[in-house]
């Protein structure tokens, strides 16, 4: 049903072949379900690819589809008919595929994202997405009862708003909600899901909805659909959690921080080492907060140091492996949040 | 008018004109098409010949584009029919996509429930409980609108979105596999697997399956009395009443018939394709359809080519994204165009008629 | 109580954009066309309304703009039907793709974006409260409040009742609808009614498109209807294509709408709240036809 | 054909209101018009007649803008008008009554009246002033209508009143009238005429069509003969007689004057005891548990006719429908050859031998989408010769078609032809022959000779005298009380749903029979 939205325009580097140098490198990007403009992982991993190529200008082609959980297979295997050096696959329900072409095509160079993938030319990307929220969770649950911060109720209400019910999705959702038990068990966390990523409408009612149970902070994992949350903290005078990227810079009264998830950086590596010759495959880089694959960003200037100096001690007791943070893809639903 | 008039509308066969003649007409949503994504590329500058050009040869260019292509065919094929096949008794079910979304969900459940059972047994099982599934979507509809005329077409659309909700909620809850970053049951047994008939492309043997099924369709309208029953009734309902045909009946079995076949559409994407159920993973396979239905006039054929042209214009604008910065969209302006003048009315294109007109 | 409270105050705005669009289709439909359609005109009316608040700072002329661009959607859309005989349910499906094709495609062709365009601070329609009746305790929030194209589409329901039972081209425009060949006969431009119904339904659908743009969350995105235009065809058909029962329809789906992302979280699966809505339209069809058939006896048994 | 252009060379209008010259219209490989010249006097009525498919409405269609000649042209008081639509006919004061009712449902009867030309105060529909006006033409035409109810719920006279008041409330000089007469009662008609007579005694033209050749002598002054599209003679009606015009439309003396006259044909042998058919105390509820139809008892025994006269909308609809099987009396109970069938469908009745001759043989008999086999087959499609174990044997599908198409001397290309290519007369043919060849018990017939024209009347009667002396109960429901005499053995009247009289053959009072029909004798007013 969803039209997906066509990429970003193109340097002139992407197309003209005489932009790049003459061992020009060429990259395939399989962009996931939900397509470019999904205002989160696929559009972030773009800007990866987009700075890489105007960086070294390579050569790059991104393929979408409407039905890329059935045709992923097809492309992966088309892109390594036609001997592209790189080949970055964002599509989770490829995994299986992968293992299985990557083989086939033994000077082509695979990158998986967020699972790790077997293979001695396949290179895997996993993040943190929930040491990332963990954070998060920890900041809101210290921030809500503080009333010397502007927008700030004495209620311990936050809240986080999925765009879809699913895993990739509930693990930030998870890290979130255990972050903030940890730092004050008493803190309710709500949650619910915009069923849709492009519905900024329905991710604002979402928030109101929150605001009116007296949540003061919300955390938003939805895409497009999080625009309509970071708007309705701005009208409601409270305070929105970002994700992705720094959002901050959409409305820098209402947005406490962002988890931002460094997808951008991961495709942008991946091409950097494939240029220097590193991207030897077999290995699975974990993009964690040691690695600063997940990290908070801006944090709103109101919130005083002590919540920082201790949102940073929980960041090195996650970093030396102190609190183990629950990964729902790992080990499924935690009973904390019921499937 | 209703939705129904349209129904028939659609259902009826025109008498206008030379079959040469119509032939030719039908022709027309794609030159229209062709044309309007030519203006599209024009405007952003770049050569239509070459876009077509590679999206030819990236759709038919090799065994593999073609095997390609023909898997994107299949489900729209199904769908297509399953659709057409309704039309034709003056059902006018856009619930495809539901009963896709069921049948899809059962073949993936016996696949990965009963791991083990000798394969045959386990393909057998699971298109029949897929089958089944879909058939059991599409009665209460087909129900309501036989005993007490509930327009199908808010009923079957409606219950569209409750089966993806609830086949997410299915395969979030109570069936989900750990260790899979987007929601997805466990994959199924690899006996219940479909081999693929043009390795290494993606098209599975469902592809043959939904070949004889068009066959069955054209069989069922040309040569049998039940065909005959769906006929009349499609066109002329009361002719039929009178007739001693059961309009009731005609409507129940035409809905039944047209959910199994979505069900099996939905069992050969995850037996064929996907190898398990993965949530929402239907592009609107049942919207296209319909498309597919209309375009191909509610026949065999007319299906098997229209679902063609739809899997060669999915299969190759993906491909061809490797070779160009075309972007995705360029298809919909093709689909949506082709849609639009999908079903003209051959008269009404004559000048004068034209003139007439109003 | 108090949740029941929130959800009425939501109520009315999330209601606004499905409630005009749904009574564009009902003219439509008693123009004598079944418009599939809605989808594309929202859209499009979204995103003008966005372009040209941004361009010149003013909501209102973003909802002029977003009335004209519903138009010139629909009046093509129209014409292919009418004049050439295409057939509406798939002409209007097929809008809705082409339609979010073009803007997809263009989108990063003249703006430089994609997926979403977020022009900072755009204006958005102001909220405005109706003196007094913002006073009444409980009642005033839910009534109150809203901006003005919310008011105006609640006007707009007895307006167009009136419009097409009590003015001469209503009835023109119902009996071209209603027998094409014999409103000809009766030397009416039965084809001009009908397209003018499907441009009155653009010009709505588009509008409604606006307020969810720049009346609610001010920016566009491609996705942002989220098949509302589907809710309001199942609105209009609900009520019968009839202008009361149809805005009744419209404002219990965004009862739904409003009442679904607060029943979340409570015990009850997240996609189990979430097809409710839907649900209730099957049931309440059923229902409905199932009292009428038991009024009208002697229901045929072939 | 010099004998027709002798005869029309006798009739030269002085003032020509209309002049149509070189009228030529195909639809694909038919010629409908070829060639038709005509002449109408301003101030006179006058009428054309012709076979089924002869090009009466065709041509008149064209007058009135609804179709546009392939050649030709057409001239009002003298001026050449381009008949682009209807509207530039009404603007030249024209305005048709046309042979199917055009009336809008949804709209009300006071809608319907003045749509195209409503009154209003800006923009407004002045429901006011139309309301007046409609009283005033009601006046004029002696009749009431609830100005407010939706069409639809008008009986068919009504409905044909208020296309009349139509045409005069856009104060139309020239009044076209396609076959008015085929729906209304002897009074009803005299009711029309004495209209017709009165508008052209206004100084209005009218142009009136019809099969029935007694009816023009009547009305009109000046009768054109249509025949294959092409006029054969334009005669003065002083000057003429129905055997004369009859053979002017058919070329040959018609046989139908003789087969349908008094005395018919097929010998009469008085009907058997046993009951073909029987009702007992029948109703139907419709919409707001109104009556249409209530306690009906009514027996056919074989070979029998039973006659049921009535004005449309007085509960046939309803009493067909139970006899057929499309709905249940509640209460009552319907009996087959003895046999309860009550809450049987249609096809076990059908089994038990019931025909069908509907009176829309396009809605009900055939199915125009089809080929001509589609609409043959109806009846024999699911079992052995034509279909075993579900599957049709399309070579004896052909072969049982063909059989029909010869047996019943029916004119089409062949089996797979499509029905729309049928002519009426032709497909009414198709239809009567199926039901005829399938069934043996009992027939239900409705209006079955609707606009069909002397040679298909013929044929038609002739088929039903000859079942009834095989020993078939024959249920004939009709307004053409003439149909009625000439074949019932019997005849009740139906009104409002309730049998309120009943005529042995031969002791039938027609005036009674007519104030039975239009409710005057129990009180009430017509429906
Ligand atoms: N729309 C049409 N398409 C094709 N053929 C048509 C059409 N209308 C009329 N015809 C054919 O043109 C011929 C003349 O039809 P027309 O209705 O004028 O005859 P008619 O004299 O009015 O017959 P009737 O007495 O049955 O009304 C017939 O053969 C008819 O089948
Ligand atoms: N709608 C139509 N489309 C195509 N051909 C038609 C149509 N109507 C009639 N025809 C052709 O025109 C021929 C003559 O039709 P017409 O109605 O004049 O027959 P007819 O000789 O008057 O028969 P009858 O007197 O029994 O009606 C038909 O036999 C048929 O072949
Ligand atoms: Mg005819
Ligand atoms: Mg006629």
């Amino acid at each position: 049903g969803q039209p997906a939205p066509s990429p970003a325009p193109t340097q002139a580097g992407g197309e003209t072949p005489g932009a790049t140098s003459a061992a020009a490198l060429r990259v395939a990007m399989i962009i996931a379900q939900g397509g470019l403009g999904d205002q989160s992982y696929n559009d972030l991993a773009n800007e990866g690819l987009t700075r890489a190529e105007q960086e070294f200008g390579i050569e790059a082609q991104r393929v979408e589809s409407p039905d890329i959980v059935s045709q992923g297979e097809a492309v992966l295997r088309q892109a390594g008919t036609a001997d592209f050096d790189v080949v970055i696959d964002l599509e989770w329900s490829t995994a299986e595929a992968l293992t299985v072409i990557a083989p086939e095509f033994a000077d082509t160079r695979w990158t998986f994202m967020n699972f790790p993938v077997n293979g001695d030319n396949v290179t895997s990307f996993v993040f943190a997405e929930h040491e990332g929220s963990y954070l998060a969770g920890a900041l809101a649950a210290l921030v809500t009862s503080d009333t010397a911060i502007p927008g700030i109720n004495p209620e311990k209400v936050i809240g986080v708003i999925g765009g879809t019910k699913s895993t990739g999705i509930d693990k930030f959702l998870v890290g979130f909600i255990q972050g903030a038990r940890d730092v004050d068990p008493d803190v309710e966390v709500l949650t619910s899901y915009t069923n849709d990523f492009g519905d900024a409408a329905k991710g604002q009612q979402a928030a109101e909805a929150m605001f009116e149970q007296g949540a003061d902070i919300v955390f938003q994992v939805a895409g497009g659909a999080g625009l309509g949350v970071i708007q309705a903290a701005a009208d409601a005078g409270v305070y929105a959690i970002g994700v992705d990227t720094d959002q901050s810079s959409i409305a820098p009264a209402a947005v406490l921080t962002s988890m931002i998830k460094r997808t951008d950086l991961a495709v942008y590596e991946s091409v950097k080492r494939a240029i220097e010759g590193t991207l030897s495959g077999g290995e699975t880089v974990n993009l964690d907060l040691a690695a600063g694959g997940v990290e908070l960003g801006t944090i709103h200037p109101s919130v005083p140091q002590e919540y920082l100096d201790r949102v940073d001690e929980l960041r090195q007791q996650i970093v030396s492996g102190q609190i183990k943070v629950w990964n729902v893809i790992e080990q499924g639903y935690p009973d904390f949040l019921s499937e | 008018m209703s939705v129904h008039a349209s129904a028939e509308r659609v259902a009826r066969p025109r008498v206008v004109g030379g079959h040469l003649e119509r032939t030719l007409w039908t022709l027309v949503p794609f030159g229209a098409a062709l044309l309007a994504g030519a203006l599209v590329l024009l405007l952003s500058g770049r050569d239509p010949l070459v876009t077509y050009a590679l999206l030819v040869e990236q759709a038919f260019g090799g065994h593999i584009a073609i095997g390609n292509t023909l898997a994107q065919t299949t489900p729209v094929l199904f769908t297509g029919l399953a659709t057409a096949l309704a039309f034709r008794a003056g059902v006018f079910n856009v619930g495809v996509e539901g009963s896709l979304y069921l049948g899809a969900f059962a073949a993936a459940w016996v696949g990965f429930t009963f791991v083990g059972a000798p394969g045959p047994l386990l393909l057998l099982g699971a298109f029949g409980t897929a089958g089944l599934a879909g058939a059991a979507w599409s009665f209460l509809p087909g129900l309501l609108r036989a005993r007490w005329r509930v327009d199908e077409v808010v009923t079957t659309l409606m219950l569209n979105f409750v089966a993806i909700n609830l086949t997410s909620y299915l395969v979030n809850g109570p069936f989900l596999a750990v260790g899979t970053a987007n929601s997805m049951s466990p994959l199924v047994d690899p006996a219940a697997r479909l081999g693929s008939l043009i390795p290494p492309s993606q098209v599975s043997i469902g592809f043959v399956l939904a070949l004889g099924m068009a066959l069955g369709f054209g069989v069922v309208f040309g040569f049998t009395a039940l065909g005959y029953e769906l006929r009349v009734s499609g066109t002329s309902p009361r002719f039929a009443a009178a007739s001693g045909i059961s309009i009731f009946r005609v409507i129940v079995v035409a809905m039944l018939i047209s959910g199994l076949i979505a069900g099996i559409a939905g069992a050969v994407q995850v037996l064929g394709v996907n190898g398990r159920f993965i949530d929402r993973f239907s592009p609107g396979y049942g919207f296209t359809g319909i498309a597919a239905a209309l375009l191909g006039r509610n026949t065999a054929l007319g299906c098997v080519l229209a679902a063609l042209f739809f899997g060669a214009l999915s299969n190759g604008s993906a491909m061809m994204q490797l070779f160009t910065d075309i972007p995705l969209d360029l298809v919909n302006v093709l689909s949506g165009t082709v849609m639009i003048f999908a079903v003209l009315d051959v008269a009404r294109l004559r000048p004068r008629r034209l003139r007439e007109a109003g | 109580m108090e949740v029941l409270h929130n959800t009425l105050v939501a109520t009315a705005l999330v209601s606004t954009p499905l409630l005009l669009a749904a009574m564009g289709g009902l003219i439509n439909r008693q123009g004598g066309i079944v418009n599939i359609g809605l989808e594309a005109n929202m859209l499009a009316g979204a995103l003008a309304a966005v372009l040209v608040t941004w361009q010149t700072g003013n909501p209102f002329l973003g909802v002029l703009a977003a009335a004209l661009a519903g138009t010139v959607i629909a009046l093509p859309f129209s014409l292919v039907i009418t004049r050439l005989g295409a057939n509406e349910i798939i002409a209007g499906l097929g809008l809705n793709v082409l339609v979010a094709g073009l803007i997809g495609y263009l989108l990063p062709v003249a703006l430089g974006v994609y997926g979403t365009f977020r022009p900072a601070g755009l204006q958005r329609l102001p909220r405005i409260d109706i003196p007094f009746v913002h006073d009444i305790p409980w009642i005033g929030p839910i009534l109150s409040g809203k901006d003005p194209v919310t008011y105006l589409a609640w006007l707009l329901v007895p307006l167009i009742a009136a419009f097409l039972y009590r003015t001469t081209p209503g009835l023109r425009l119902r009996a071209a609808g209603s027998d094409l060949e014999a409103a000809r006969a009766a030397g009416i431009s039965a084809h001009r009614w009908r397209d003018l119904s499907t441009v009155l339904a653009g010009a709505l659908a588009g509008i409604g498109g606006a307020q969810l743009s720049i009346g609610i969350v001010g920016l566009f995105g491609v996705g942002m209807i989220a098949g509302r235009g589907f809710i309001a065809l199942a609105a209009f058909y609900f009520g019968a294509a009839r202008p009361w029962p149809t805005a009744a329809a419209a404002l219990l789906f965004g009862f739904f709408d409003a009442a679904q992302v607060r029943l979340q979280g409570q015990g009850i699966p997240v996609q189990l709240v979430q097809l409710l809505p839907y649900l209730v339209v099957v049931v309440t069809l059923t229902v409905v036809a199932i009292t009428r058939a038991r009024r009208e006896g002697g229901v045929a048994v072939a | 054909m010099t004998a027709d252009i002798a005869i029309t060379s006798r009739s030269v209008p002085a003032a020509a209101h209309l002049r149509l010259e070189g009228i030529t219209k195909r639809f694909g490989s038919v010629v409908a018009n070829e060639g038709v010249d005509l002449k109408v006097a301003a101030g006179t009525i006058h009428a054309v007649v012709g076979e089924n498919g002869a090009g009466k409405t065709t041509l008149m269609r064209i007058v009135y803008g609804l179709e546009r000649p392939d050649a030709g042209s057409v001239e009002v008081n003298g001026a050449r008008v381009e008949m682009r639509s209807p509207q530039v006919a009404i603007a030249h004061g024209i305005g048709m009554v046309q042979q199917h009712v055009q009336l809008i449902s949804g709209l009300t009867a006071l809608e319907n009246l003045v749509l195209g030309r409503e009154p209003s105060r800006l923009g407004a529909f002045n429901a006011a002033a139309a309301r007046r006006q409609a009283g005033e033409l009601a006046d004029r035409l002696h009749t009431r209508i609830d100005w407010y109810a939706p069409v639809e719920r008008l009986s068919v006279g009504h409905r044909q009143r208020l296309e009349i008041m139509r045409l005069l409330y856009r104060d139309a000089g020239l009044l076209i009238f396609d076959e008015p007469t085929t729906v209304l009662t002897p009074g009803e008609v005299d009711d029309l005429f004495a209209v017709l007579r009165s508008l052209a005694a206004d100084g209005r033209t009218i142009l009136f069509i019809s099969h029935k050749l007694r009816e023009v002598l009547a009305i009109a002054e000046r009768v054109t003969v249509m025949r294959r599209g092409r006029v054969v003679a334009t005669v003065e009606s002083r000057g003429t007689d129905a055997g004369q015009l009859a053979r002017l439309m058919i070329g040959e003396a018609p046989e139908p004057v003789r087969a349908t006259g008094e005395g018919a044909t097929v010998a009469r042998r008085p009907p058997r005891d046993e009951a073909a058919l029987a009702l007992e105390g029948c109703a139907v509820d419709g919409p707001g548990g109104r009556r249409l139809l209530d306690g009906i008892d009514l027996a056919v025994r074989a070979g029998e006719i039973v006659g049921v006269a009535g004005i449309e909308g007085n509960g046939q609809r309803e009493l067909i429908d139970i006899v057929l099987g499309m709905r249940r009396p509640r209460p009552g109970r319907v009996t087959l050859g003895g046999r309860d069938v009550t809450h049987s469908g249609v096809r076990a009745r059908r089994r038990l031998g019931i025909s069908y001759i509907p009176e829309d043989r396009n809605v009900e008999g055939a199915d125009l989408a089809g080929s001509i086999s589609t609409t043959a087959i109806c009846l024999r499609y699911d079992r052995p010769p034509l279909s075993r174990a579900g599957i049709l044997s399309l070579g004896s599908v052909r072969a049982f078609t063909r059989g029909l198409i010869e047996r019943f001397g029916i004119v089409a290309a062949g089996p797979d032809a499509p029905m729309r290519s049928l002519s009426g007369g032709n497909a009414q043919r198709l239809v009567v022959g199926r039901e005829i060849d399938a069934s043996s018990r009992c027939v239900l017939a409705a209006h079955p000779t609707r606009g069909v024209d002397v040679k298909g009347i013929a044929f038609i009667h002739e088929q039903l005298l000859r079942l009834r002396g095989e020993g078939t109960g024959i249920l004939l429901i009709s307004e053409e009380l003439a149909e009625l005499f000439r074949l019932a053995d019997r005849i009740v009247v139906l009104y409002e749903g309730q049998i309120v009289g009943e005529f042995a053959r031969d002791a039938v009072d027609i005036d009674h029979l007519s104030r039975l029909m239009t409710g005057v004798e129990t009180g009430g007013a017509a429906a």
